[in-house]
C-alpha cells in the first residue's frame, strides 16, 4: 500500500471516527461507526489479515453494529442538540478534549519513536484462514475454549437482562 | 530407674476411653433414660474390671515395672514434645482402682439416686466425661496431660456443682469452686511451665515427661526447687481444698450427693495430694516446701474441724470433715510419708464415700431435708443406712481395726517420728475433735426421738437396693480396707508401703520402734474414744448442754459457725476490691479509652468519608476523566525514560 | 498485466450481467409462475407489437416494460425523510447481495490464448468468511432504508429485517460450518473442484451427500435473509403496508425489488456452488467424459467449459424455481414463529450437524 | 510500503477519538459505541505489529478481542435495555444515582 492509500484511508477512518463521536444523531453515529470499522477491516487487507479483515467485517459490521442500530432504533432515540453543544460540561468537554489531544501526542510520539525495521515479506498463507486457525487451536486453545464458555455467558446475560419480569 | 522395667502396652487407654465412651452416650442418647441410667454405671465398671487387669499384670511384673501406653504423640514442638502416653506403676494403680472402683459404686448408687431427676442423661455425661479427665490426671504419663486432666476435672465439677442449675445459690456454687480453683490452676501452671524450664535436658530437651521430670529434678537448685514447689503447692491446695483456698469444697455440697461422693470426697480433692506424691522428688529437693505443706495441713486439718463441731447441715459437716481429712493427707505429705498420704487417700476414699452416700440416702429418706436439728431417730427406720454410717463413723474416728484407724495413726506416727512434735498434737487433738463432730452428727442423725415435721416423719424409709447395695460394700471396705496397710512389724505390715516405695520412696524416720509407736497409738485412741464420749454425753445423755454451752461461748461458738468469717474475710479484702477494680476498668479502660479509640477510629473515617464522597459525582465520565489523567500520567512516565 | 486487468474486468462483468439477466428471467418466472399456481393468466397486458404480431410476446414485454415503467415512475421522497439515508438505502440493500456472486465461481478454468482463465470474478481464500460478511452487510439497506423514511411502518419493517437478518446469519453461517468442515477449505472454486470426484465411481460426490441436513439448513437460512415469503414479515404488507420500503417508489423501489430477486439468484447461487457441484457435470472432466466402467470420451475444452458454464446456471435457474415455488405456496410465519425457528429449531440443528460432522470426520480419519 | 509506526500512529489517533467520545457524549449508546471504537484501534495496533513480527499471534488476539466485544454488545445493550425500561434514559447525566 502506497503512502497515497494510506493517507486516504487514514484520513477517512479519522472523519468518520469523529463522526462517531461527534454527530448529535445517536443513527448516523452508529453509521460513521460502520464505516470506520469497514475502513478498518480494508486496511487490515493491507496488512494481509485476510481472515481478520472478513471477521471484522461479519463481527462487528454485520451483527455488533446492527444490534446497536437495532436498540437505538428500539429506543426511538432522536437527536440531541444538547449532546455536543450545551453550556454544562464545559468543564469535562475541555478536559476531555485537552486529555484526547495529549494522550494521543504522546501515543504517537511513543510510537514513531519504536525503532522498528521494515518488515519482512509475509510467509505463504500469513494471514490466512489455515494459518490463523492452527495457531488459534494450539497455542491459544485454552484461551479459545474459555471465549466459548464468555460467550455463553453472555447469552444468558443478555437473556436475562434483557427479559420482561413478570410483576 | 532401669529402662527394662518400662512394659510397653496398648491397654490402658481402654481404662479411660471407657467413661469417654459413656459420657458419648449419654450424651447422644440422652433420650434412651434407660439406656443411660444402666449403660454409664457398667461402663465404669468395665473400666474398672480392666483396670484390675491391668493392676494384676503389673502386680506379676517384677517389683517396680511400670506398664507404658504410648497413644499418639501429641505436641513435637522444636525441643519439646509431649505424648499422649499412659503410665501403670504402683502410684497410678492404686490411685486407678480407688477412682474406678469407688467410682463404679457411686455411678451405681446415683442410677438409683438420680432414677426421678429428668437431667439424668446430663447427669450421667459429666459424670462419665469427670471419671475420663479423673482417669485422665491419674494415668498421665506427662504432667501436660496430667493437666488436661486437672483441669477436666475441675470442668466437671463446676459443671456438677451448678447441676441444678435453675437455684441461683448451686449456680453460685459452681462458679465460686471454678474461680478458686483458677486462682490455684495458674499456680500450677506457673510451676509446671517453670519446671520445664529448669529441667530443661541436654541438648535443650525440654519435656514434662515424668521420667524426664524425676531425672532432672534432684538436680533443681534449692531455691528454684522451692519456687516450683510451692506453685504446686499452690494448685494443689486449690483442687484439695487446703489452706487458703479451700472455700470452694463446702459450698461445693450444692452438687448432687453422689457428686459431693465422688468428686468431693473420694477423688477429685484427692487430686492435689496425687500430684504431689507424684511429683515427691520436686518436693524432696526442698525441704522447706515440705514443710510448708506440712504446715497447712496441719493447719487446715484443725481449721475445719473445728468449724464443724458446730454445722448443722449433714452435708456441710462431711464436707468441712473432708477438708480435715485432706489436711492430714498433706501433713503426711509434708512429712515426707507419700505412701501414708496416699493410704489415707485410699481408706479415706472409702469411708468418706460410705458417709456422703449414706447422707444422701437420709437426705433422699428425709424428703430433701438437710438439716440434722430436724433429724433424729432414723436408726428404727433406715437401717441399713445407720449401720453403714456407724461403720463409716467409727472408721473416720479412729476405732481401732476400721480402715481410718490404721492410716490415720500411720500419719500422726510418721509425723511424731521425723520429729514434727507440735504437728503430731494438732493431728492428735484434730483427731479427738473428728471423733466428736462425728459422733455428733451420728447422733443427731439416728439417735433419740424424731424431730422433724410429722409429715417428713411419717414417710422416712429406707432407700432401695440399688442404694443400699453400695452402702453395705463401701461399709465392708471401711471396715476392712485399711488392714492392706498395716503398721510396720504387724502380720504383713508394711506392705502397703513397700508396694508403692518403688514410686514413692521411703519415709526418712528419725524416731524407731514399735513401742512408741504403739503408745502414741493408745493415746489417740483414748483421745479419739473421749471425744465420742463427749458427744454420747452432749447429745444422748443431755441434750441441752449443747444450747448452753453454746450460750456460755458464744463468741467462739459464733465464730465457728459463722466458719471464722473466711467467706466474708475473702469478699471484703479480695473480692469486693476487685469488682471495684473492675468496674473501674471498665468504665476508665474499657468505656473511655478502648471504646472510645474504637468508636474514634470509626468517627475519623466516617468525617474522611464525609468529605470525600463529594469527589463521588455518580457521572461515569468524571470517574473516566480521571483514569485518563493517570493513563496520561503513566504515558509521560514512559515518555521520560 | 493488462490482460490479467482485462481478465478480471471481463470475469467481473459476466458475473454482473449473469446475475442481472437471470434477475430479469425470474421476474418474469414470477408473474407467470405464480399465475400458473393461481390459476390465472398474468401478465398479459404489455403487447408491444399486439397490432402487428399475430401473438402476444409476453415474455419479452413483461421482461421489458415492467424495468422501464420502474424506473421512470415518479421518485418520492417524504417530507421529514433523512435525504441521503433515503437516498443511500436501496444501493446499499443491492450493492452487497450482487458483490457476493464475485466469489462464486460459474466454471472451471478457461484456456484462451496462453491465458488460463479462472471462471470467478475474484478468487478469494476465505471466500465463504466474504460470502457471509456481504450478506451481513445487506441489512443495512433496509435499516437505513426504513429509518431515513421517517415513517412508522418503515421503521418498525425496519427493525423487523435486522432482527431477522441477524438471526438467521448464526443459522447459516453454522450450517456452512460443517460444509468447511467436510471439505477443509474456505474457498469456493475449491470446493467446487472437489465436488468433481466420484463416490464409489458412480455417485458424483456434491455436498450435498455429505450435508443433507446442512443443505436444508443453509435453505431456509438463504430464504429467510432474502426476506421472501414466508418471511416477509419486515414487507408484511397486510401489516406495515410495505414494511421498510413503504416510502420508496420509482427506482428506489425498483432497487429494492432487484436486491430481492438477486437474493434469489445468490442463495440459489451458493446453495448449487455448496451442494449441489456447482458446475460440474457428472463424469465430466477437464478432458473429457469418464463414465464408469472405463468408457472415456475426449471432447475439446470450449465445449467442455461451455457445458459446464450450462450446467451452472441451469442448477441455478432450477433453484430459483423451486424459491418461488416456495414463495407462492406457504402462508406467512408470525414473528414470533420466526423466532422460534431460526433460535430454537435451526440454531440446534445447525450445532448438531456441526457435531455430527465433526465426529464422523474423526472417526473416518 | 507504508512503515508500521504510521499504522501505530493511526491506530493513536483513532484511540484518542474514542477516549474523547466516552468522556463527552451523554447518550450511553454512543458512549459504548466510542469503546468500541477504541477496542478497534487498539485491534488496528495488534494487527501491525502482528504484520511487523510476520506472526499471527496478534490477529488471534484481536480475534479473542472481537469475541470480547460481541459478548460486551450483546450484555451491554441488553442492561441499557433494562435501564431504559426502568428509568426512560439512556443519558449518563441522569444515571448517576451512585453517588453522595
Amino acid at each position: 500500500m502506497g503512502p497515497l492509500t494510506f493517507a486516504a484511508l487514514a484520513a477517512g477512518l479519522v472523519a468518520s471516527a469523529l463522526t462517531v463521536v461527534l454527530h448529535p444523531n445517536p443513527v448516523k453515529s452508529a453509521l460513521a461507526l460502520v464505516v470506520t470499522l469497514f475502513l478498518l477491516a480494508v486496511v487490515f487487507v493491507f496488512l494481509e489479515a485476510h481472515m481478520i479483515a472478513a471477521l471484522q467485517v461479519i463481527v462487528y459490521a454485520g451483527a455488533i453494529m446492527v444490534l446497536f442500530l437495532f436498540v437505538i432504533m428500539l429506543l426511538n432515540l432522536q437527536d440531541d442538540a444538547a449532546e455536543t453543544r450545551g453550556s454544562d460540561r464545559i468543564a469535562l468537554r475541555a478536559g476531555a478534549w485537552l486529555g484526547g489531544g495529549v494522550l494521543a501526542g504522546e501515543l504517537v510520539t511513543l510510537f514513531l519513536r519504536l525503532p522498528l525495521a521494515a518488515p519482512s515479506a509475509a510467509p505463504e498463507g500469513y494471514g490466512g484462514a489455515a494459518v490463523v486457525a492452527r495457531s488459534l487451536f494450539t497455542d491459544y486453545l485454552l484461551p479459545f475454549e474459555l471465549t466459548s464458555i464468555l460467550l455463553l455467558i453472555a447469552v444468558v446475560g443478555a437473556v436475562v437482562l434483557a427479559q420482561r419480569r413478570e410483576a | 530407674m532401669p529402662e527394662t522395667l518400662v512394659i510397653p502396652t496398648s491397654t490402658l487407654w481402654v481404662i479411660a476411653a471407657l467413661p469417654l465412651a459413656g459420657f458419648l452416650v449419654a450424651t447422644f442418647g440422652g433420650r434412651a433414660r434407660r439406656l443411660v441410667q444402666v449403660g454409664a454405671p457398667l461402663l465404669v465398671g468395665a473400666s474398672f474390671a480392666v483396670a484390675i487387669a491391668a493392676v494384676l499384670s503389673l502386680a506379676r511384673a517384677p517389683e517396680g515395672s511400670r506398664l507404658v501406653d504410648h497413644v499418639y504423640t501429641w505436641i513435637a514442638a522444636g525441643p519439646f514434645h509431649a505424648d499422649v502416653t499412659f503410665r501403670l506403676d504402683a502410684l497410678s494403680a492404686v490411685m486407678t482402682l480407688v477412682v474406678t472402683g469407688v467410682g463404679f459404686l457411686i455411678h451405681v448408687y446415683a442410677a438409683g439416686y438420680m432414677a426421678e431427676d429428668e437431667s439424668l442423661a446430663r447427669f450421667f455425661a459429666y459424670l462419665n466425661l469427670f471419671m475420663f479427665a479423673m482417669l485422665l490426671l491419674v494415668l498421665a504419663d506427662n504432667l501436660l496431660l496430667l493437666f488436661v486432666g486437672w483441669e477436666g476435672v475441675g470442668l466437671c465439677s463446676y459443671l456438677l456443682i451448678g447441676f441444678w442449675y435453675e437455684k441461683d445459690e448451686n449456680a453460685a456454687a459452681g462458679k465460686k469452686a471454678f474461680v478458686v480453683n483458677r486462682i490455684g490452676d495458674m499456680g500450677f501452671v506457673l510451676g509446671l511451665l517453670l519446671l520445664a524450664w529448669s529441667t530443661t535436658g541436654p541438648g535443650g530437651a525440654m519435656s514434662l515427661d515424668i521420667a524426664h521430670v524425676e531425672r532432672h529434678a534432684a538436680a533443681l537448685g534449692a531455691g528454684t526447687a522451692t519456687a516450683v514447689a510451692l506453685l504446686l503447692l499452690v494448685g494443689a491446695t486449690g483442687k484439695s481444698a487446703q489452706l487458703p483456698l479451700y472455700v470452694w469444697l463446702p459450698d461445693a455440697m450444692a452438687g448432687p450427693t453422689p457428686v459431693s461422693a465422688l468428686i468431693h470426697a473420694a477423688t477429685m480433692v484427692t487430686a492435689g495430694v496425687y500430684m504431689i506424691a507424684r511429683l515427691h522428688t520436686v518436693f524432696l529437693a526442698s525441704p522447706v516446701a515440705l514443710e510448708v505443706v506440712a504446715i497447712v495441713g496441719a493447719a487446715t486439718a484443725l481449721f475445719a474441724a473445728t468449724i464443724a463441731l458446730v454445722q448443722n447441715d449433714i452435708k456441710r459437716v462431711l464436707a468441712y470433715s473432708t477438708v480435715s481429712q485432706l489436711g492430714f493427707m498433706f501433713l503426711a505429705l509434708g512429712v515426707g510419708a507419700f505412701a501414708t498420704a496416699i493410704f489415707h487417700v485410699v481408706t479415706h476414699a472409702f469411708f468418706k464415700a460410705l458417709l456422703f452416700l449414706a447422707a444422701g440416702s437420709v437426705i433422699h429418706g428425709m424428703s430433701g431435708e438437710q438439716d440434722i436439728q430436724q433429724m433424729g431417730g432414723l436408726r428404727k427406720r433406715m437401717p441399713v443406712t445407720w449401720w453403714t454410717f456407724l461403720a463409716g463413723t467409727l472408721a473416720i474416728a479412729g476405732a481401732p481395726g476400721f480402715a481410718g484407724f490404721f492410716s490415720k495413726d500411720e500419719i500422726l506416727w510418721h509425723t511424731w517420728a521425723t520429729g514434727h512434735h507440735l504437728l503430731w498434737l494438732v493431728g492428735v487433738v484434730t483427731a479427738a475433735l473428728t471423733a466428736f463432730y462425728m459422733f455428733r452428727l451420728l447422733l443427731l442423725t439416728f439417735a433419740g426421738k424424731s424431730r422433724a415435721a410429722p409429715e417428713v416423719a411419717h414417710h422416712v424409709h429406707e432407700s432401695p437396693a440399688v442404694m443400699t447395695v453400695p452402702l453395705v460394700v463401701l461399709a465392708l471396705l471401711s471396715v476392712g480396707g485399711g488392714w492392706v496397710g498395716l503398721p510396720e512389724g504387724w502380720l504383713w505390715g508394711g506392705a502397703f508401703g513397700r508396694f508403692l516405695a518403688p514410686v514413692t520412696g521411703e519415709p526418712h524416720l528419725t524416731a524407731h520402734g514399735a513401742g512408741v509407736e504403739g503408745a502414741l497409738m493408745l493415746v489417740t485412741t483414748l483421745l479419739a474414744a473421749g471425744g465420742a464420749g463427749i458427744a454420747y454425753f452432749f447429745y444422748v445423755r443431755m441434750p441441752g448442754l449443747p444450747l448452753v454451752m453454746a450460750w456460755r461461748l458464744a463468741p467462739v461458738y459464733n465464730l465457728l459457725v459463722g466458719k471464722y468469717w473466711i467467706d466474708e474475710l475473702y469478699a471484703a479484702l479480695v473480692v469486693r476490691p476487685y469488682v471495684r477494680l473492675s468496674q473501674a476498668l471498665w468504665h476508665v479502660v474499657d468505656q473511655v479509652l478502648i471504646d472510645g479509640a474504637v468508636n474514634g477510629t470509626a468517627a475519623a473515617v466516617m468525617i474522611n468519608g464525609q468529605l470525600w464522597r463529594y469527589v463521588q459525582s455518580g457521572n461515569v465520565q468524571h470517574y473516566a476523566l480521571v483514569f485518563l489523567g493517570g493513563a496520561i500520567v503513566l504515558l509521560s512516565y514512559y515518555l521520560q525514560r | 498485466m493488462w490482460a490479467d486487468a482485462g481478465i478480471a474486468a471481463a470475469t467481473s462483468l459476466v458475473v454482473l450481467l449473469l446475475v442481472l439477466s437471470l434477475c430479469f428471467v425470474l421476474l418474469w418466472v414470477e408473474r407467470k409462475g405464480s399465475a400458473l399456481i393461481q390459476d390465472r393468466i398474468g401478465a398479459n397486458r404489455a403487447n408491444i407489437f399486439g397490432g402487428i404480431l399475430p401473438f402476444n410476446l409476453g415474455i419479452v414485454n413483461t421482461m421489458i416494460a415492467d424495468p422501464i415503467k420502474m424506473f421512470t415512475k415518479e421518485d418520492v421522497v417524504p417530507a421529514d425523510a433523512d435525504k441521503l439515508l433515503h437516498f443511500l438505502g436501496p444501493f446499499l440493500a443491492v450493492f452487497p447481495v450482487l458483490v457476493i456472486f464475485a466469489v462464486v465461481p460459474f466454471g472451471d478454468v478457461l484456456v484462451i490464448g496462453g491465458h488460463s482463465v479462472d471462471l470467478q470474478a475474484a478468487h478469494l481464500d476465505v471466500g465463504i468468511l466474504y460470502v457471509l460478511a456481504m450478506s451481513g452487510l445487506a441489512v443495512y439497506g433496509i435499516v437505513l432504508g426504513g429509518w431515513a423514511s421517517n415513517s412508522r411502518w418503515a421503521l418498525l419493517g425496519a427493525i423487523r429485517g435486522s432482527a431477522q437478518m441477524i438471526s438467521y446469519e448464526i443459522a447459516m453461517g453454522l450450517a456452512l460450518i460443517g460444509t468447511v468442515m467436510t471439505f477443509g477449505t474456505l474457498d469456493l472454486q475449491a470446493i467446487a473442484r472437489a465436488q468433481g470426484a466420484h463416490l464409489w465411481g458412480v455417485v458424483p460426490a456434491w455436498g450435498v451427500l455429505y450435508q443433507p441436513l446442512g443443505f436444508l439448513i443453509f435453505l431456509i437460512a438463504g430464504i429467510a435473509e432474502s426476506k421472501r415469503v414466508p418471511f416477509d414479515i419486515p414487507e408484511g404488507e397486510s401489516e406495515l403496508t410495505c414494511g421498510f420500503f413503504t416510502e420508496y417508489s420509482g427506482s428506489k423501489q425498483a432497487c429494492f425489488m432487484l436486491s430481492d430477486f438477486a437474493e434469489i439468484v445468490v442463495v440459489s447461487g451458493l446453495v448449487t456452488t455448496l451442494f449441489f457441484g456447482a458446475w460440474q457435470v457428472p463424469f465430466l472432466a477437464r478432458d473429457g467424459w469418464h463414465f464408469p466402467g472405463g468408457l472415456t470420451l475426449a471432447m475439446p475444452h470450449l465445449a467442455i467449459v461451455a457445458l459446464q458454464v450450462a450446467s451452472f446456471i441451469l442448477k441455478v435457474l432450477l433453484f430459483c424455481c423451486l424459491q418461488i415455488l416456495v414463495r407462492w405456496s406457504l402462508p406467512r410465519y408470525r414473528y414470533d414463529q420466526l423466532m422460534d425457528l431460526g433460535w430454537k429449531r435451526l440454531l440446534p440443528l445447525a450445532l448438531v450437524n456441526v457435531l455430527v460432522t465433526g465426529i464422523v470426520i474423526v472417526l473416518a480419519g | 510500503m507504508v512503515p508500521t509506526g504510521w499504522y501505530l500512529a493511526l491506530s493513536a489517533v483513532l484511540f484518542a477519538i474514542g477516549t474523547v467520545g466516552v468522556l463527552v457524549r451523554r447518550n450511553v449508546i454512543v458512549i459504548f459505541m466510542a469503546i468500541e471504537l477504541m477496542l478497534n484501534a487498539v485491534n488496528l495496533t495488534f494487527v501491525a505489529l502482528a504484520r511487523q513480527l510476520g506472526t499471527v499471534d496478534g490477529q488471534v488476539v484481536v480475534f479473542f478481542t472481537m469475541t470480547v466485544a460481541a459478548s460486551e454488545a450483546a450484555v451491554g445493550l441488553a442492561i441499557i435495555l433494562a435501564v431504559f425500561r426502568n428509568r426512560a434514559t439512556v443519558n449518563a447525566d441522569e444515571l448517576a444515582s451512585l453517588r453522595w
